[in-house]
């Protein structure tokens, strides 16, 4: 099928169950190295979904892909339904789009002024300066029409990070990223960003709906703290906070977005069993109470078996096993995989 | 420690006061700064200096650069970006009101709604600079507005269909009160009028600044400075979030050029080089990045130093006679020596020291404080080619 | 102007110096400029000279030696009844002149009610800020260098007057470009016999200025102008034009700018591109002294400076009894006198003469300085000056409209006097030229 | 890894071992005609007729003079590059480095008594290699003081910290210079003869020439250096993970310094390149030519030597094409210009990896 189609062409799930995402042969290359081979799975709603593997499985690079930082080589990933993230065609082609409307004014204004028009070629170059301006802004908001426009030429640009977000998905990362020097609620307002609506102006003049936002969020926000166990601890500078504490705050930074889908990456890396169960509890209350879909990294299984109602486990950036926790752990290839040749036998 | 002051009751009481009422409190002590300035200037030392009007009139002069520096430190500060162009916008500022007031064009646009129009041009031409740039990696950023404030003047200089080239634009009109207070034109000769209005202009803007720092915006600012790649994960548009705030920085640096044109009434190509982004960058890394009161005050200091202190170091020194020195074949005449010409090396020395030693510059903001004395590496934002297989501290 | 650097020099005699040599140690004479002139007059009513020149950084050389100019004027002239001091201001910020810095000195000027007069400024952006700010305060201010035409005629002068239109409160003892790119013309049309020529200019207010000049008196001449360039003033490789000229093949190269935006360099490199044989002539901008002098144009032009390169000089060549002036210059400051120490000394002269006919018995010196601004303004007066006898017309131009020619002489490695010419007297027919 | 590296092995993994010949020779042919294409409209212009073959040597002449100071520029640039390739600092304080090794050759050759060209080949060698290694070596030195005191305590700082400290390392450089030495042009001794040399139909003045190939020799050397020699492997290895490096035995901090030596170097040799061609220098030559150089490292691909040398010879190019069309006054605009619409449409310059840059 020609790009055109094969871009704007949406997917349904492949599962029974109605997946909220979709992964379809994702591929990811470095150079000659494949970090991640073919790997298609999905994730029912509401359900906790945990891919696990040793170290150098690909299980972060994977992560990434669906996170938007990182365009897969092969493969697409969709969410809702909705082709979210596959390899980007054409992104060269852009600019141009940007750069078209102006230059047409440019040479209708050198013509112009060719004839002698000092007017029309003022006003052209003015018109010129004018409409880049616009067409940059517009690439950089991307508003659905110039996507559909650029898809109608053919032109698909993965989702970056932040549209991820948008579209209903937050994550934590394997080696924490807090914003160390602002106040743990400062961090989960910036969690809030993408639902905040308050713009410049409203900011700058301290107008209504700036006023209601603020308040409301920072009431939230205290919620969220306090829902993973950090109540009191507003104004505490997040480098401050001991190693459970921020993984906590990561946790609630991403769940301020009111996401659809939680990616955790390795949550309980580096605690202790105390804190590694409370936070497996966390997991099961936010999927129970929030109703929030969650694909959890891990590579320890033991953390897993106990939240996951699927596994899937990646082996040099292949699937080697797939289904529930007991079905996983008996299978030859993934103890194989944990504890070297012959331990299956 | 900061946690500490933070979780401290009665300070918490303070800066919730402050919170509440901090436009009130920018008003009233921007407006005692503005009312004590010029009286600090007929007591002793300056008095010796000049006489009253002539400070008045340097401090509208600085008034300008205070007005670069809060601009340049929403970029360089609060979002973190290098911006090496900053007197471009700067330019156009100026020009745009010399096009709409001036003899040149033959129109006559009031000044005051001009302040808006140029900060305005000044913005879309921000836009227009980062919206290709901002994508790109922080430091392509630098060399590029850099090149942006070579290539504007030179613009302005070359392209005299438009610009009346070298000779630039004169008989800018001045501001008008239109009887207001029995004040019509502001003139040439009295540099009260200049005062009062810059010290106006800084007292909003001020504000303004301070409400978009605790803002949605500001936060998001801050986050992109801490870790870009952090902030866009959690649905932070980085891109249209740096350009806000590189329009905002050009857009204050556009008013500045406004108020400039029209005290000056002439403006030429010559006047918007490096020097003048480089000067306000110096003010805003030793007044303290991040720091709004801080780089105000900075540019304040560093402008009059400029302007008087080496001037009157000058005399000081000759007037002291002091005896030469002979340090081997090193020969030390103290009279020879004009400390003016000193100035750029005084502000590179400046730079590199406050680096080493102090970089939350001489009045810091708490935050930055922290971000720029901790050791360990913090989480360089990502490069294309770092998100390898574990990327981001994952597995090799 | 940003013309003339480092120097145009009104008289042969001094021309073997630069303005250059005062600049390693541009402070002392700052300094010392201010000692001697108070140490001067006798009692009386205390009045002052405003000093409006650059005089730090990369800019001493152009302003000090002016600066000690008004010094020596004041220093040899007394005015009874009056103790004249100087109140000396800097434009340069940064070592650069400043527009700002300018028009701020202007205001300091003006608020001191005993400054009755300003000698500068040097740059012709800073006499665009600083003249609405002379017009409005009624100081009557005296340029030795601006040249740039627009300062005094047309409607770009008419807007920097714009608070008292009918007031003149600027003038200047040096002609205007349009004169001295007539005289570039002359020398190319007449002296050399080129009927075509290729033009260059460095992009500043000057060279633009001066070629403009030059084009408009060509052309009359019945010349024609094979082609122009514009390589801006930090251009250091000027090659690809010379080959550009090289292939054009010109009987003349005129090139408006300075030495400092690398007019020796482009001469050096016609050189080392094999086209010195083809005649080349500039401003003012590049009379600045010997090849024996550091930075001088012909110093960096070296051996290329042959004999084919001319240079012109807004100012009169003969005057009266040049050599009492340098050597007066050289006892006071022990240095030779810089291209712009006479012109400042005729300015200082002009003020002296106003206030020795207006002065007497005046005592409120806000009338002292109108009066004094009215009688410089009017046309009427003549003044008897160290460049002979300067008066102003209208619009406050010199009307001394002499320029001098010079030739790349290479016995002495220095400029020597071909001839000079008034161009209102003895105009070029069919060129409008000024007042 | 970033894509920052000083490994050229990876430009020609993205090219592939001919296309970059190839593609040199391409360009060159191109630029040829374009400039030949400018002799033409500017004769159509002024309305002076001229000759294929008078046009041909024009244009010819014009490629000398754009490969002459592309040249210098390329040998800024590589210092700009490596440094950015290994420690991802934009070393604002090179274009300095560059005018300070013009002025220590000005220096050298003046005390030597030297003022015109030397006719004897054996002195005139003699002097030249010694006028290299004077300046090569104290620009080498001065280099690695300045990242010694400077940048490497910043090394962990945030990314803005050095930056700032670099440009006022650069105005500290420029302003010594401008108190100490000299506030003007000032003659340099351009102790090379200047005669026309003839290879068959090509006829090239010998400053040219000894330019070209004196720069093309030494990025030759630097690239060997590199690829070859084990303190270059250390470079690279550094550039592309500097923890790992470490681990591996890599002393970080000898490493870098001597990426800032020979940057450095390479700069004092363009420095005496520009006093030997131009014949003069001056306290702030540094900081247009720093900026066209750096512009040219971004140009070629940030990071990668080859891109560098590339980029320095299209920006020198740039310049000489807007004047041969006339337009000599915008050529600044035309090399800043440039550097945009690259940076737009291919972020990691004419010879980095192609990888968009994301969050």
């Amino acid at each position: 099928m020609t790009a055109g189609t094969d871009v704007a062409g949406t997917t349904t799930s492949a599962g029974d169950a109605p997946a909220i995402l979709h992964a379809e042969g994702v591929t990811k290359r470095f150079g000659g190295l494949v970090a991640v081979r073919n790997v298609s799975f999905d994730i029912p709603e509401g359900s906790i979904v945990s891919l696990i593997g040793p170290n150098g499985a690909g299980k972060t690079t994977f992560f990434n892909v669906i996170a938007g930082l990182i365009d897969p080589s092969e493969g697409f990933i969709s969410f809702l339904g909705e082709r979210m993230v596959a390899r980007s065609v054409r992104a060269w082609a852009e600019p141009f789009f940007w750069l078209a409307p102006s230059v047409v004014a440019a040479v209708v204004g050198i013509g112009l002024g060719s004839v002698g028009s000092r007017v029309g070629l003022d006003v052209a170059v003015l018109a010129a300066v004018l409409l880049l301006i616009v067409s940059l802004l517009t690439a950089i908001v991307r508003p659905p029409w110039y996507v559909r426009l650029l898809i109608r030429a053919g032109v698909f640009r993965s989702a970056k990070p932040n549209e991820v977000v948008n579209r209903g998905i937050s994550r934590t990362f394997q080696n924490i990223r807090l914003f160390q020097n602002m106040t743990a609620l400062e961090n989960v307002l910036v969690g809030m960003h993408s639902r905040m609506r308050a713009n410049l102006i409203d900011s700058a003049f301290r107008l209504r709906r700036h006023r209601r936002e603020e308040t409301e969020m920072r009431e939230e926000g205290r919620r969220w703290l306090a829902y993973v166990g950090l109540e009191g601890r507003d104004d505490a500078l997040a480098r401050n906070l001991p190693y459970g504490d921020q993984r906590r705050l990561e946790i609630a930074r991403a769940l301020a977005s009111h996401p659809r889908l939680l990616l955790l990456d390795e949550p309980t890396a580096g605690m202790n069993p105390v804190e590694t169960s409370h936070m497996t509890a966390l997991f099961g209350q936010i999927r129970s109470e929030l109703g929030i879909t969650i694909l959890l990294i891990e590579h320890d299984m033991r953390v897993v078996m106990g939240v996951s109602d699927r596994v899937t486990v990646l082996d040099h950036g292949e699937t080697i096993a797939e289904g529930t926790p007991e079905v996983v752990r008996a299978n030859p290839l993934v103890i194989e995989a944990y504890l070297g040749k012959g331990a299956a036998s | 420690m900061t946690s500490m002051l933070a979780s401290n009751p009665t300070i918490r009481e303070a800066r919730s006061f402050l919170r509440r009422h901090q436009s009130l409190s920018i008003l009233i002590s921007v407006g005692i700064i503005a009312a004590l300035l010029p009286i600090v200037a007929t007591v002793p030392p300056f008095s010796g200096f000049g006489n009253q009007r002539d400070f008045v009139g340097g401090f509208a002069d600085a008034g300008v650069f205070v007005l670069l520096a809060l601009g340049l430190n929403v970029v360089v500060g609060l979002a973190g970006l290098l911006d090496l162009g900053y007197a471009a916008f700067f330019a156009i500022g100026a020009y745009t009101f010399a096009y709409s007031a001036s003899g040149y064009t033959g129109l006559d646009v009031p000044f005051w709604p001009m302040l808006l129009v140029g900060a305005f041009v000044a913005a879309m031409f921000g836009i227009l600079l980062g919206a290709p740039t901002l994508r790109l990696r922080g430091d392509y950023l630098a060399i590029v507005t850099l090149g942006f404030g070579e290539i504007v003047p030179v613009v302005f200089l070359n392209a005299s269909a438009f610009t009346n080239g070298t000779n630039g634009i004169t008989g800018i009109s001045q501001p008008n009160l239109y009887g207001l207070f029995g004040i019509h034109g502001f003139g040439f000769t009295n540099p009260w009028l200049y005062y009062f209005t810059v010290f106006g202009i800084i007292m909003l803007t001020t504000m303004i600044l301070y409400r978009l720092q605790d803002s949605r915006i500001g936060r998001a600012w801050v986050a992109i400075r801490e870790d870009e790649l952090a902030a866009a994960s959690m649905g932070i548009n980085t891109v249209t979030t740096k350009l806000l705030a590189f329009a905002i920085g050009a857009s204050t640096s556009g008013l500045a050029g406004v108020f400039y044109a029209s005290k000056l009434a002439t403006v030429t190509p010559d006047q918007f080089g490096f020097t003048v982004s480089f000067t306000a960058l110096s003010m805003v890394v030793l007044g303290g990045m991040g720091n709004i009161w801080g780089v105000s005050v900075g540019a304040f200091v560093i402008y009059e130093i400029q302007s008087q202190g080496l001037k009157q170091l000058n005399n000081l020194v000759q007037t002291a006679r002091l005896p030469t020195l002979h340090l081997g074949p090193v020969t030390i005449d103290w009279a020879t020596i004009n400390f003016l010409n000193y100035q750029y090396l005084l502000y590179g020395l400046a730079l590199v020291l406050m680096m080493l030693l102090r970089p939350e510059g001489l009045f810091p903001s708490r935050r930055r404080r922290e971000e720029l004395h901790e050791v360990d590496i913090e989480p360089s934002e990502i490069e294309p080619s770092e998100i390898g297989p574990g990327a981001l501290g994952g597995e090799p | 102007m940003k013309a003339i650097r480092l120097g145009a020099l009104a008289m042969g005699s001094v021309l073997a110096f630069s303005a250059c040599s005062s600049a390693a140690t541009p402070s002392p004479s700052a300094s010392g400029s201010a000692a001697p002139s108070s140490a001067a007059s006798g009692g009386g009513l205390a009045v002052k000279i405003g000093i409006e020149l650059p005089m730090s950084g990369g800019e001493a050389p152009n302003g000090v030696p002016a600066a000690n100019g008004v010094a020596l004027a004041l220093s040899q002239i007394q005015v009874p009844g009056f103790t004249i001091t100087i109140n000396q201001q800097d434009d340069a910020v940064n070592g650069v002149h400043n527009a700002n810095q300018g028009a701020k000195n202007m205001q300091t000027l003006a608020n001191d009610p005993s400054t009755l007069f300003v000698v500068g400024p040097y740059n012709s952006n800073v006499a665009q800020a600083e003249i609405p700010v002379s017009n409005a305060a009624g100081l009557m201010q005296c340029s030795p260098a601006n040249t740039a035409v627009s300062l005094t005629k047309g409607a770009a002068a008419v807007a920097l007057r714009a608070t008292n239109p009918s007031q003149i409160a600027y003038v200047r003892v040096a002609t205007t470009d349009d004169n001295q790119g007539a005289g570039g013309a002359d020398i190319a049309y007449n002296l050399v016999g080129a009927h075509s020529a290729y033009v260059l200019d460095d992009t500043q207010t000057y060279g633009v200025g001066l070629v403009a000049g030059f084009t408009a008196a060509f052309k009359a001449l019945g010349g024609t102008i094979v082609g122009s360039a514009s390589p801006p003033d930090t251009t250091t490789d000027f090659t690809s034009y010379v080959t550009t000229i090289q292939g054009l093949n010109p009987p003349y190269v005129f090139f408006g700018g300075v030495t400092t935006s690398g007019l020796g360099l482009f001469r050096k490199q016609m050189a080392q591109q094999g086209i010195a044989n083809i005649p080349f002539g500039g401003g003012d901008g590049i009379s600045d002294g010997s090849a024996a002098t550091t930075s001088t144009f012909l110093n960096i032009a070296g051996p290329a400076g042959d004999v084919s390169t001319y240079s012109t000089v807004a100012a009169i060549h003969d005057i009266p009894n040049p050599t009492a002036f340098s050597s007066a210059y050289k006892a006071m400051f022990n240095t030779d006198p810089g291209g712009y120490s006479a012109p400042a000394y005729a300015c200082a002269q002009v003020f002296l003469q106003a206030l020795k006919a207006v002065g007497t018995g005046v005592t409120d010196l806000a009338t002292l300085r109108s009066k004094i601004r009215a009688y410089v303004a009017d046309p009427a007066n003549k003044y008897d000056t160290v460049l002979g006898t300067v008066g102003f017309d209208a619009n406050g131009d010199t009307t001394q409209h002499t320029i001098s020619y010079y030739k790349f002489d290479p016995t002495t490695k220095d400029w020597a006097f071909v001839k000079q010419r008034d161009f209102v007297a003895d105009p070029i027919p069919g060129l409008a030229t000024t007042p | 890894m970033t894509a920052a590296t000083v490994s050229p092995s990876r430009s020609r993994q993205a090219l592939g071992r001919w296309k970059l010949p190839i593609g040199v020779v391409i360009a060159l042919v191109v630029a040829y005609a374009l400039l030949y294409g400018g002799v033409i409209y500017q004769s159509h212009v002024l309305s002076i007729p001229t000759t294929a073959a008078k046009a041909l040597d024009q244009a010819q002449q014009q490629m000398i003079n754009a490969l002459t100071i592309g040249a210098i520029y390329a040998l800024i640039a590589l210092g700009y590059t490596m440094v950015y390739g290994i420690i991802e600092l934009i070393n604002f304080a090179h274009g300095d480095v560059f005018m300070c090794g013009s002025f220590v050759s000005w220096w050298l050759l003046t005390t030597l008594g030297f003022s015109g060209a030397i006719s004897n080949p054996v002195l005139l060698t003699v002097v030249l290699i010694l006028a290299f290694a004077v300046s090569m070596v104290v620009m080498g030195v001065v280099g690695v003081v300045i990242e010694r005191v400077a940048y490497r305590p910043l090394r962990n700082a945030p990314r803005l910290a050095p930056l700032i400290t670099a440009i006022g390392v650069s105005f500290i450089l420029q302003n010594i210079v401008f108190v100490v030495v000299s506030n003007s042009l000032i003659n340099s001794p351009q102790i090379l003869p200047n005669p026309i040399i003839r290879f068959g139909p090509i006829s090239i003045r010998e400053i040219n020439l000894f330019v070209i190939v004196l720069a093309v020799a030494l990025m030759i050397a630097l690239q060997a250096f590199i690829t070859r020699t084990r303190l270059g492997r250390a470079m690279r290895s550094t550039a592309i993970d500097r923890e790992a490096a470490q681990l591996m035995g890599v002393d970080i901090n000898t490493t870098i310094a001597l990426t800032f030596f020979i940057g450095s170097a390479l700069a004092g040799a363009a420095g005496v390149v520009q006093g030997l061609y131009f014949g003069i220098t001056v306290f702030n030559i540094g900081f247009q030519a720093g900026l066209k150089a750096f512009t040219a490292a971004v140009l070629g691909g940030i990071g990668n030597t080859t891109g560098a040398a590339l980029g320095g010879f299209v920006i020198g190019y740039l310049e000489v094409l807007s004047s041969v069309y006339g337009y000599g006054q915008w050529s600044e605009a035309a090399v800043f210009g440039t550097l945009v619409l690259v940076l737009v449409f291919r972020p990691t310059g004419i010879l980095g990896q192609q990888t968009a840059d994301r969050a």
